[in-house]
């Protein structure tokens, strides 16, 4: 504690929080950000959301009166068949997509953590393209766009095939469950497009690691929520 | 707060224009503002929620009564008791998060002090928009824990429900945010020297209850946004017509409603824990018991919600289970009742009003916890689930533990909120109101309830042996009621008229009470470093807190005055004068709290095959929210 | 939440844990590996003899769950990280688990 | 500070009264007791109960005597001794949360076993009674008896009940405080439960509640159970089981169009069997013997007027012909032996006259009230689907007034007819 107090001394000033990307140097009892504290107690949070719209989605699993239904064909008073519903082919490809995203966020973190260092001249382009914080931002923005359209390719084609939101508990459910993983990817899209931005703008360096990080933290938690509902609601029948 | 200073205080005039004025309140980012803010405003509605409990005992006062129709009285139980759990008490605790953590912990602000704007106005929109139907005769009438499929549109066509379930999800809003907030602010702003096991309790107490916000929240939120889309979208959740399983909202509502009771009870707790030791002169006994019992409560209160659903059939194997977990939660509870009496063991005991609810808080909460551990096996539950032997349950945990707990709070900080201390003969009558009238009021209900009142029920027939019961509890709401207008008068006229109080009118031993009444914009003029658990009293009198842990070695010798880093500031400066910067005052929270609102509301329209109206409202809203949010993470802070 | 009180002690410069990263070629290793484990889930999905087993549940469940701790561990590196965030998200997370399935058993799904 | 004591010594008093009125336990006094032992299953439950509540009654003594003392004892006064700088006492921490423990587990472990006992299936021979919760009603079915019957259930004594528990809409809860712990009903569930009235209970009548919030007339939707012998029960069943007995008062009835056989598909009218009637109508539960508490006390509201004059010229095969036809009644109402009429929107009216009570035990059954529950049964009892059938009446579910419904001379015809099912 007696090298904090040369550090900081009892001045004033020292604590008062931060929400944005301001650039005092402001007393912390752990030395950590605040801003990294809050997003991980807001992913701890979303772990309470998600199981509980998963559980929902399992409980009712199986309890749908009538189909369509995900994994069974099924057939309606008019005579009408109904393929199992559920695409595994595209939707692997788009969890795909979203794993790659999470492969590209995380490049771009490292390339705005190395921001201003100097690289080999003798790198090739692995290793230049490593640093382009621009290109692995959009990348990732693009991908995370890509998963989206999936998604939306997906949802209108099982209205097409007879599956609302209202049709039965399995549509309620499987797209309540889905669309607010949706409405996560979409914020996050947005997030990245903003990072995306800035960069292009006043340019993302080594300083605004945190802010990238915290988006980056966001982005794969989105990621890895997706894996799991990929396994459950997908692929175990 | 510079207009209800005391003189005393008038050395350095707090000049800036931020301090007086409307303006000042609607763009502050002070926590000790919002804290007040938090204050009036869960007090005004839980005088709502009192004025309801009011028309409730007097529809019940005699059989038959006819004093008010089925349908208003379903509405007002329904907004009493959402009104008193989400409007009153959990903002009158997060009124003392907002004042006291940082104060406590040593902090100039909380973490986010512009998300702590946004959580306050939030509610307070919420608020008005749960409100504000029953002066309709539209306000929610499905119960405060809404369940379905009573709630769906089949059975509930009108708004009634829709208030509920958009307001419920706005407050969930406010209070997931201001738990961030303060998580972030406990692990991350605590001075030099304030280690975790430093902390004062009302610190660490709410420390868990942000917790519990933080994990118990989201199930309801997504219970609700199932009911939401399921009023709205036709969704069939819900739906029974489609096979949907009612057991579903249950679960997921008290998978939240448990850790709900104690996020209700545990800031109580905490305040009373601060109460306790200084009118006892002796610290807390056995601080780090206390602590872990805490902890224990909450981590606890995760795994015990069927307990509310003993009736419904889960099957022996689960009742059982839930039966012994509920049980357990007692022997924590009981450390925290028998460490608090130990605390005045072999003190100085002073009866001043905070003191007095203290006390009473600890004779009142054991009997509501000696019926819950009652509750808890489910075949005599099965007798008493859905009677008047329930609410007498929660009344004794809510009135006599949350609000008489609060109420302490409330005597006991108010010197520090306002630099002037509340009358105590008004208090005492205030205390002693509400002490005789609970017991008069909620006593008689366990005997009710026994002989076989249900609850919720506006009327019932003479010669059933409740008659006497509901009389008395009746005259005892009168009498609470009585007093809390002593209370509200005593409150509101101390503010220009109580005897002035210094910086530690009571003794005590936290950080809170080193710096003046009221708090400097800034708070501490100088970083405190914290030496122990009670560093005024080590400052103070070294002798009290000599036989608990101080780390520090160059604070052991706690005798020598100058070892003893925590300074009493007497003298007020600006915070320009000092050179601290503070959060600018900014309206943008306020401002997309409104967009926020405005945006649930545009929802309402489409029940009412209005479109394009709803669409309007709901998009212009969304747009308010997001250029709101914009704006104020792109505009500096200090 | 001890190693907090530690840190609050301890702590010195602000950034001074987060230096062992993996690099861009180990962060392509990873994004391979978890690429191969999903192309495993997919492929057995389509193997009915795979399905029919009673191991095929579990088997997608371990894989899946081991994809999740990867993608936390380095990914989100929290295995290089401050232990307060670990402490965090894992009693979150266990707490959910628990809950989740709690709740799958009082509905019987399994 | 005897003010102090006072004020902790007023819920020990309290507490104190719990005790001796338990003992005491004056069921004309507190007639929805739940400290009864009269079935198994109450028995069960007041067993634990008794132990739940001496521990509780120790807890609280223990809590409240040394909160007492502590604050008597310890209070500043002028001169005394200063306080002791305690900061805990590790012996005394581990003291008491290991007492409370094992109080626990004394509660725990009858606690589990009365669980198991009480939610085991319910022994062979048991009666069976369906019960079907309706927003604001009850349905019972007897399946093996053939009954269908509602808002007042008879059971034999000596004999296990086991009833299965379903509903039409929301949820329910099914209690009869001196039998034994409630049940909900829950919409697409099944739940059950069972007791034994003891043996030697003897003919009686007992009030029941639903005890889950369901809407609007929630605190209207009661239950009357009368325990009645065996044999008063065989015959009591015998003649619900019966289709309706309808005995026209007045003498001659001109004869209604002849139906031919049930099967008819013509616009229903009600067969009217005016051949001479079965000699008994079977047990029902002496309407003198009801306790006051059991019978319904709940004023008609103000402003429903009906003439009762007109009461006494009802005529009930014009009431069966015409009146349960123009109403609408057999919309929603089932009467065995009347063709069309086979809904069970509302309760079951073939035996209706030999129930004491309408509307789920809200009112008594009587001519006036009949007249006055079928001329505006939705300002009788809030929210019920029931419309106001009376002409010239205000609906208040539907804010309209009722221009095409039953003069109060018709009215008169349907309460006569109704008066006649037996
Ligand atoms: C502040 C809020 C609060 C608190 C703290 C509690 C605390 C407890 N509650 Fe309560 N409860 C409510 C608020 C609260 N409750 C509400 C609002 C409802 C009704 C909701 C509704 O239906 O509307 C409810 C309902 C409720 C039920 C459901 C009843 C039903 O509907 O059928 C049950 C069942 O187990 C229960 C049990 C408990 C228990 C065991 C505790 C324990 O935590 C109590 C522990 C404390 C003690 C036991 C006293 C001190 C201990 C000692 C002195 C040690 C020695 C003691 C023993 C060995 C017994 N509560
Ligand atoms: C958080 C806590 C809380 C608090 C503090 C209270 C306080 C009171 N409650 Fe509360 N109550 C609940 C939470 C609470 N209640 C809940 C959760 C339910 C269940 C709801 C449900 O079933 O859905 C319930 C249900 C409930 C019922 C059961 C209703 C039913 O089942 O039919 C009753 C009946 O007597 C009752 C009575 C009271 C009374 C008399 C008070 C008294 O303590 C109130 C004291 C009165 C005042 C404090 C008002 C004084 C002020 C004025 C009169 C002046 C007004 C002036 C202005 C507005 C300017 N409550
Ligand atoms: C729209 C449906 C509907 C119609 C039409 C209707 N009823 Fe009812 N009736 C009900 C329902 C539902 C109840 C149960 C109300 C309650 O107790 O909550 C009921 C209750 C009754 C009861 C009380 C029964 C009991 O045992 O509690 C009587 C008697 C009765 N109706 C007679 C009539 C007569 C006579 C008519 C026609 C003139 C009629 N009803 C028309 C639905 C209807
Ligand atoms: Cu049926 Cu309450
Ligand atoms: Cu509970």
């Amino acid at each position: 504690m007696a090298s904090h107090a040369a550090a900081a001394p009892h001045t004033a000033g020292a604590d008062a929080g931060h929400d944005d990307g301001h650039e005092h140097h402001h007393y912390t009892t752990t030395g950590l950000d605040n801003r990294k504290i809050a997003i991980w107690a807001f992913l701890g949070s979303e772990c309470m959301l998600f199981a509980s719209l998963i559980s929902t989605y399992l409980i009712y699993k199986g309890k749908s009166l009538v189909g369509p239904f995900p994994h069974t064909e099924w057939v309606n008073e008019a005579g009408k068949r109904f393929e199992p519903i559920l695409d595994i082919p595209v939707t692997s490809a788009s969890t795909a997509v979203l794993l790659a995203s999470s492969f590209a966020m995380v490049l771009a973190l490292q390339a705005v953590q190395l921001k201003g260092k100097p690289i080999a001249a003798t790198a090739g382009w692995w290793e230049r393209i490593q640093r382009s914080s621009q290109f692995w931002l959009a990348a990732t923005a693009f991908l995370g766009a890509t998963f989206l359209g999936f998604q939306a390719y997906e949802f209108t084609s099982f209205v097409h095939e007879g599956l609302t939101i209202k049709t039965n508990l399995f549509g309620s459910t499987f797209f309540t469950l889905t669309g607010f993983h949706g409405a996560h990817v979409t914020v996050g899209v947005l997030w990245l497009m903003t990072l995306l931005w800035i960069d292009r703008t006043r340019g993302l360096g080594p300083k605004d690691e945190l802010i990238v990080d915290i988006c980056a933290l966001y982005w794969h938690f989105v990621d890895v929520v997706w894996i799991v509902i990929f396994t459950l609601v997908y692929l175990i029948s | 707060m510079a207009t209800i200073a005391a003189p005393t205080h008038a050395g350095h005039a707090e000049a800036s224009s931020q301090n007086t004025g409307i303006w000042s309140w609607i763009a502050t980012t002070d926590h000790k503002r919002i804290g007040t803010l938090y204050l009036w405003t869960a007090l005004f509605f839980f005088l709502v929620g009192g004025l309801e409990a009011v028309l409730i005992r007097t529809q019940l006062m005699k059989p038959n009564m006819g004093f008010v129709s089925a349908e208003t009285y379903n509405q007002l139980f329904t907004m009493h008791g959402t009104t008193m759990v989400f409007l009153a008490i959990m903002p009158l605790s997060a009124a003392f998060f907002n004042f006291l953590i940082p104060l406590q912990i040593g902090a100039r602000d909380v973490a986010f002090p512009r998300l702590n704007a946004f959580s306050y106005w939030v509610y307070l929109l919420g608020g008005i928009f749960l409100t504000v139907p029953i002066l309709f005769d539209v306000a929610p009438n499905g119960g405060w824990f809404g369940y379905a499929p009573l709630t769906t549109v089949q059975f509930s066509p009108g708004h009634n429900i829709d208030f509920w379930v958009i307001g419920l999800q706005v407050l969930g809003v406010s209070s997931l945010a201001a738990a961030f907030n303060f998580i972030t602010t406990i692990i991350n702003m605590r001075a030099p020297g304030m280690t975790l096991m430093r902390m004062p309790m009302f610190t660490w107490m709410s420390f868990v209850v942000q917790f519990l916000l933080v994990l118990a929240f989201p199930p309801i939120t997504v219970a609700l946004v199932f009911l939401l889309m399921d009023r709205f979208f036709g969704t069939t959740f819900y739906a029974i017509a489609a096979g949907a399983d009612p057991l579903l909202w249950q679960h997921l509502f008290w998978v939240f409603g448990h850790p709900e009771v104690y996020i209700l009870i545990l800031p109580a707790f905490g305040l009373v824990s601060e109460v306790l030791p200084t009118f006892s002169k002796k610290p807390l006994f056995g601080y780090n018991v206390m602590v872990y019992s805490g902890i224990m409560i909450g981590f606890l209160g995760f795994g015990v919600w069927a307990h509310h659903m003993f009736a419904v059939g889960m099957g022996a194997v689960a009742d059982s289970i839930f039966s012994m977990m509920t049980m357990l939660i007692a022997i924590p509870t009981g450390v925290k009742i028998f460490n608090w009496i130990a605390t005045m063991w072999a003190g100085e005991v002073r009866f001043e009003v905070p003191m007095k609810f203290a006390i009473a808080l600890i004779g009142m909460f054991t009997i509501g916890g000696i019926s819950g551990v009652m509750h808890s096996s489910p075949p005599a539950d099965l007798q008493q689930t859905d009677t008047y032997f329930i609410v007498a349950h929660f009344h004794y945990v809510l009135f006599g533990g949350s609000i008489m707990g609060i109420f302490a709070g409330i005597y006991h900080y108010y010197p520090k909120m306002t630099g002037r201390f509340m009358d105590t003969g008004l208090g005492n009558l205030h205390f002693w109101g509400n002490l005789i009238g609970m017991n008069l009021t909620f006593f008689p209900m366990h005997f009710s309830g026994l002989y076989g009142m249900p609850r919720r029920i506006y009327q019932y027939d003479s010669g059933q042996g409740w008659d006497l019961f509901n009389l008395m509890s009746t005259y005892g709401t009168y009498l609470i009621a009585l007093s809390t207008l002593v209370f509200v008068w005593n409150f509101v006229r101390s503010r220009t008229r109580g005897a002035v109080a210094g910086n530690d009118p009571w003794g005590a031993g936290t950080l809170e009470w080193s710096i003046p009444s009221p708090p400097p914009e800034y708070n501490f003029a100088q970083l405190p470093e914290v030496t122990s658990r009670y560093p005024l009293w080590d400052l103070k009198d070294p002798s009290k807190t000599a036989g608990i842990a101080h780390s520090h070695a160059d604070a052991m010798t706690i005798t020598d005055a100058h070892a003893v880093p925590v300074h009493e500031e007497t003298e007020r400066f600006t915070a320009k004068e000092l050179g601290i910067p503070m959060p600018l005052p900014t309206a943008k929270p306020l401002f997309t709290a409104v967009g926020l609102m405005t945006m649930f509301s545009g929802l309402l329209f489409l029940r009412n095959d209005l479109f394009a109206v709803a669409m309007t409202i709901t998009i212009g809203g969304a747009c308010m929210f997001i250029g709101g949010l914009y704006a104020w993470l792109t505009s500096p802070l200090e | 939440m001890s190693h907090d009180a530690k840190h609050s002690a301890a702590h010195g410069a602000a950034h001074a844990h987060e230096t062992h990263h993996p690099t861009g070629n180990q962060y392509l290793k990873i994004a391979i590996i978890l690429t191969i484990i999903t192309a495993i889930e997919v492929w057995a999905y389509y193997i009915p003899a795979l399905v029919a087993s009673p191991l095929f549940n579990p088997a997608l469940i371990i894989m899946s769950a081991l994809k999740f701790g990867i993608v936390v561990l380095f990914y989100m590196h929290i295995k290089f990280d401050h232990p307060l965030f670990r402490l965090l998200f894992t009693a979150s997370l266990i707490l959910a688990l628990c809950t989740g399935t709690a709740l799958m058993f009082l509905f019987k799904v399994f | 500070m005897p003010k102090l004591r006072l004020r902790e010594a007023g819920p020990a008093l309290l507490f104190m009264v719990v005790l001796l009125t338990l003992t005491a336990c004056g069921d004309t006094v507190y007639p929805n007791t739940t400290f009864t032992r009269f079935t198994d299953l109450n028995s069960s439950i007041l067993s634990l109960w008794d132990r739940l509540l001496f521990w509780g009654t120790i807890v609280f003594v223990v809590v409240e005597a040394a909160l007492i003392f502590t604050i008597i004892r310890y209070r500043k006064r002028p001169g005394g001794p200063e306080a002791k700088q305690i900061h805990g006492n590790a012996i005394l921490e581990i003291t008491w949360t290991a007492i409370p423990a094992i109080i626990l587990v004394l509660i725990a472990v009858p606690t589990v076993k009365t669980i198991f006992q009480t939610q085991a299936p319910a022994p062979a021979g048991a009666l069976k009674v369906q019960v079907i919760g309706h927003q604001w009603w009850w349905e019972f079915r007897y399946p093996e008896l053939g009954i269908v019957t509602a808002n007042e259930l008879y059971v034999p004594v000596g004999r296990t009940v086991s009833f299965e528990l379903t509903t039409k809409d929301v949820l329910h809860s099914f209690w009869f405080p001196a039998m034994g712990g409630k049940r909900d009903l829950i919409t697409n569930r099944t739940n059950y439960m069972w007791f034994t009235p003891n043996a030697d209970l003897g003919t009686q009548a007992w009030n029941g509640f639903c005890t889950e919030y369901c809407g609007s007339s929630h605190a209207n939707m009661r239950i009357r159970l009368y325990t009645v012998q065996p044999d008063e029960f065989e015959s009591w069943a015998k003649h619900q089981a019966s289709p309706a007995v309808f005995n026209p008062l007045a003498p001659a009835a001109p004869p209604a169009t002849p139906v031919a056989n049930a099967s008819n598909r013509r616009p229903a009218v009600p067969a009217v069997d005016t051949a001479p009637a079965q000699p008994s109508t079977g047990y029902v539960f002496p309407i003198e013997k009801l306790p006051a508490h059991v019978v319904p006390q709940t004023p008609i509201p103000a402003g429903l007027d009906f003439d009762d004059a007109l009461l006494a010229g009802g005529d009930a095969t014009r009431g069966a012909t015409q009146g349960f036809m123009l109403g609408g009644c057999i919309g929603c109402h089932a009467i065995n032996g009347v063709p069309g009429a086979v809904s069970n929107i509302g309760p079951n009216l073939t035996h209706v006259a030999s129930r004491h009570t309408i509307a789920s035990g809200l009112y008594k059954f009587d001519g006036p009230t009949l007249a006055r529950w079928i001329k505006n049964a939705r300002h009788m009892k809030p929210g019920v689907i029931m419309n106001t059938i009376g002409r010239g009446e205000y609906d208040p579910g539907m804010k309209m007034t009722v221009t095409a419904g039953l003069d109060d001379r018709q009215i008169a015809d349907v309460v006569a007819y109704l008066m006649s099912l037996k």
